[in-house]
């Protein structure tokens, strides 16, 4: 059905529309347009997440909900902070056996969320692709949930199918969004229109509001795939949002200093999530950073 | 001449690149743009270059930026997107990969994934990023700004990709801060092809978790003239000379 | 009140459709887009349309092209592509399809394949196009420029789309120049549901190959004075008024 | 492997990379960027098609191979001459059983294109997508050589697949290329770029070179997608080349009406493609006509 997005704050968002234990995708690749406003609302209000589902590449947005101890599952195809190292909450976490982990292949993982988003239920792998031999664990090996072996019926050979993702909640971030609910990005867009088409909840947190989408924007998502929406400028920070602001490299790279360890990621979280994203704005000098970072036009 | 070890492995794969190559890659691609560079230069001007996140074909940037998703790296000669670069890569329209990895194993196998069991590893890595892209893929290259015993291993505890394949396809070149390694003649393993000048066997064979012939214990052929050039005439080729890794 | 009956049958779809429907139309799309042009006017502004062959929403044309593949319908509120906009379809994010066909039959399949033995046709047409789109929407509207009995038959020859799905969902109206037919209460079945003022049941009987029911014989309801103003106030609402069918 | 785009004749690209019976994807939607002078030096070469499959809407494009007695067999979701009615010699040659049709639905077909070019066998089609009942002929039931059932490992659930469409031969029309080859679409591209990919060899004809592909293009097929390109101005006539010149109602009405007997597609043949393309440009009035249906730019 198509959706009509509505505008909504922040808190709302997340207090009506994500159930507890959903499947929950997050939007962005690395440190880039993650949707940090939402992730950060989710801390603050608790909500347990059955499986998240950083696309592609997770990162500081992934890590921290699992530093939280909100994720009871994660399916990854990458999860680091990229440049600035592991990630560390995800890691202590894998390696104390607090969250479980679904490896998928980076194509893989590309091909089931085009596939949720086509609203097809799962996406053939390509040829070839098998458990490694002699007992290594490997992908699919490890991951029965979402790779399973058909015999192709056109060629009698055995062939690997991966089951499309499909999140009771996409959480995205955009720069601009129209009285229409189309949402635009200035920059890239990763996989985030497929991330939102997939899921069966689609929310946007977006930079800025234009009566009609600017043609800055290189990439567009219609509005009947937007559930609801809330304009919060800064909310891709400490990462970056394309065309708007630069990624916060001090901010990061504190981040992946602190939460090396339990009591540093518990100071990260006491100084910066507070009760509000103003809280946040604030001890973060949001603004300030926003201006400094201040990113020129893509291309 | 005074080259910098990120120049010199710039160079070192810029040499595996042949005309007409198309080359992915992303994240710390200040050394694999400098070797696409490099290429182009020396007689091979149709290589071209992906950045995966966006599908950016030669990107027009000055300076490689660290990330490979960050926005510096939209304009270029062409811009797609991230799911038909992978559906490019899966077809085959792609030639070479370059990936860094935790462990590779003297069969060639690469491992993001775990270190130690994978049921409760001792380090988990970020995960398994890529390894049908490297199956699919004709070449892989890896390089790394460490030259780690424990990256080098007897054998993977996760096979991320199987990178070397049947009769020596698929894993072309590693190359590290002291040494290229790569699949002997007959491509049954992984050993040492050359290495840089300033370190000996015995140096590269006690950073490595698997055991090198010393007979392969080459000298790498240093950056020509040329190849330099080549570098230094671009920003962020020229970048390279004062690159700190690892 | 005077009016066309490319008017009267725009009218008759667009008080089928919701607020917030999104409805797909294409070829000979001036009735389905001024349909959405007054149903938008009248209560539910949220109506949206997308053109298949380019994925534009809400298309800004003055005058609606009778390809549906014709450059005037690129520019709109926002422009995807052909792929995504098939895919949309499959997930559900569309409500409404309009097309025409070959061969409609009181069960509701509709065929655009063939008349006659499917393997050697009497008439062969142009495909079977868009039948899982058809089983995927939620609605599909049938809007046909000609009242024919060889259009209307018991059973068709190739089962194109099954269009009215068990319930009555699916095929929802199909509009006619003499006619509104539609599924009956039940949903077993495609029967009358009104003749446009001037014609007879006699006639619109006359002209479909399988049998209605008189009783269901009322009138069409004619455009309201805000309909026609909401039609005509608009470009290519108002060329409905001189639109020649068939 | 990365294609290098060679730089060559129109006579010479048919006759060094179209074998006869392939199977040759044309591109473009209806009468929009359709590769027509591609398409008239197959007619004028007479080479055997062994399958043709018209990009989702074929039109005067496959009717003229068709009509030249060159297709063995035509895979399609539609074919006919949209607004101007059926397409009268696939019509009739569909009729006389001179042709062989393989039937797919239109998002089938989609589906099977972007397989073919994402490298992958075969896609899931939508769930509950099953041949009809009472055994009226239908899609999938009519064709066993693109859809086949399977068990679904995920749900246990009977599910149809399609295997992938890999011409060996794309042609494809476009309005720009730059000196690597890189094509672009001022308009439409409908599924031009997943059609190219999908094929073993990409032809294009396109209206003009520029050193840099122009902001104009709203989508851009990489130079690596394609083997070889001729520079045909006006080449997409009859049909519209978006962006540069709209389609000749005048020529494709006529069309229309001679096409529908054998005699009358004859004397078109006759008339129009001629032994090369100065021939048809002489025969259809081509600067003439490209200029009194100029097109503004897009959008």
């Amino acid at each position: 059905m198509g959706k009509i997005a509505r505008r909504m704050e922040l808190e709302a968002c997340v207090a009506e529309l994500v159930e507890p234990d959903s499947v929950v995708g997050l939007g962005g690749l690395h440190f880039h347009n993650m949707p940090m406003a939402l992730v950060r609302e989710l801390i603050r209000q608790e909500v347990p997440v059955g499986r998240l589902v950083p696309s592609i590449d997770g990162s500081i947005d992934a890590d921290l909900l699992i530093g939280a101890g909100l994720v009871r599952e994660v399916q990854v195809a990458y999860l680091g902070l990229e440049t600035y190292g592991l990630a560390p909450r995800f890691r202590a976490a894998a390696e104390a056996g607090t969250v479980r982990v679904r490896d998928c292949e980076e194509a893989g993982f590309g091909l089931a969320l085009a596939a949720g988003a086509a609203g097809l239920p799962f996406a053939a792998l390509p040829a070839g692709f098998m458990p490694a031999d002699e007992g290594l664990p490997s992908v699919p090996a490890v991951n029965r949930d979402d790779y399973r072996e058909i015999e192709n019926p056109f060629t009698g050979e055995r062939h690997m199918l991966i089951q499309a993702i499909n999140p009771d909640v996409a959480l995205i971030h955009c720069q601009a969004i129209d009285a229409h609910g189309n949402c635009g990005f200035f920059g890239g867009s990763f996989l985030d229109v497929e991330l939102a088409k997939s899921a069966r909840i689609c929310i946007v947190q977006v930079e800025r509001e234009y009566e009609e989408l600017p043609s800055a924007c290189r990439r567009r998502l219609p509005g009947y795939a937007v559930d609801a929406y809330c304009v919060v400028e800064g909310g891709a920070h400490p990462g970056s949002s394309h065309g708007v602001y630069r990624h916060d490299d001090v901010h990061l790279r504190r981040y992946a200093q602190l939460a090396r360890s339990d009591h540093g990621f518990e100071r990260y979280r006491g100084e910066m999530i507070g009760v509000s994203e103003a809280e946040y704005a604030a001890a973060s000098r949001l603004d300030d950073r926003i201006e400094a970072l201040e990113a020129g036009p893509v291309g | 001449m005074n080259y910098s070890v990120a120049e010199l492995m710039a160079v070192v794969l810029s040499r595996r690149l042949r005309e007409g190559d198309v080359m992915v890659t992303g994240t710390n691609a200040g050394i694999t743009c400098s070797a696409a560079l490099v290429a182009r230069a020396c007689g091979r001007p149709r290589v071209r270059t992906i950045i995966g996140a966006f599908g950016t074909v030669d990107p027009t940037v000055e300076l490689v930026p660290a990330s490979g998703a960050d926005q510096s790296f939209l304009p270029g000669r062409v811009v797609t997107d991230l799911i038909s670069t992978l559906g490019d890569q899966v077809r085959g329209l792609a030639d070479v990969i370059c990936l860094g990895g935790l462990q590779v194993d003297r069969d060639g196998r690469v491992n993001l994934a775990v270190v130690g069991d994978y049921s409760r590893p001792d380090l988990r890595g970020p995960g398994t990023i890529g390894v049908s892209l490297i199956a699919r893929l004709e070449r892989t290259f890896l390089y790394f700004t460490e030259h780690d015993p424990r990256t080098f291993v007897e054998r993977v505890d996760f096979v991320g990709a199987q990178g070397l394949r049947p009769g020596g396809r698929g894993l072309e070149v590693i190359v590290t801060p002291m040494a290229v390694l790569g699949p002997v003649e007959d491509g049954s393993r992984i050993d040492l092809v050359s290495i840089h000048a300033g370190f000996d066997f015995e140096q590269v064979q006690a950073r490595t978790g698997f055991a090198l012939d010393p007979s392969r214990a080459v000298v790498t052929e240093p950056p020509s003239e040329e190849e330099l050039a080549a570098l230094r005439g671009h920003p962020y080729g020229m970048s390279l000379a004062t690159m700190t890794l690892g």
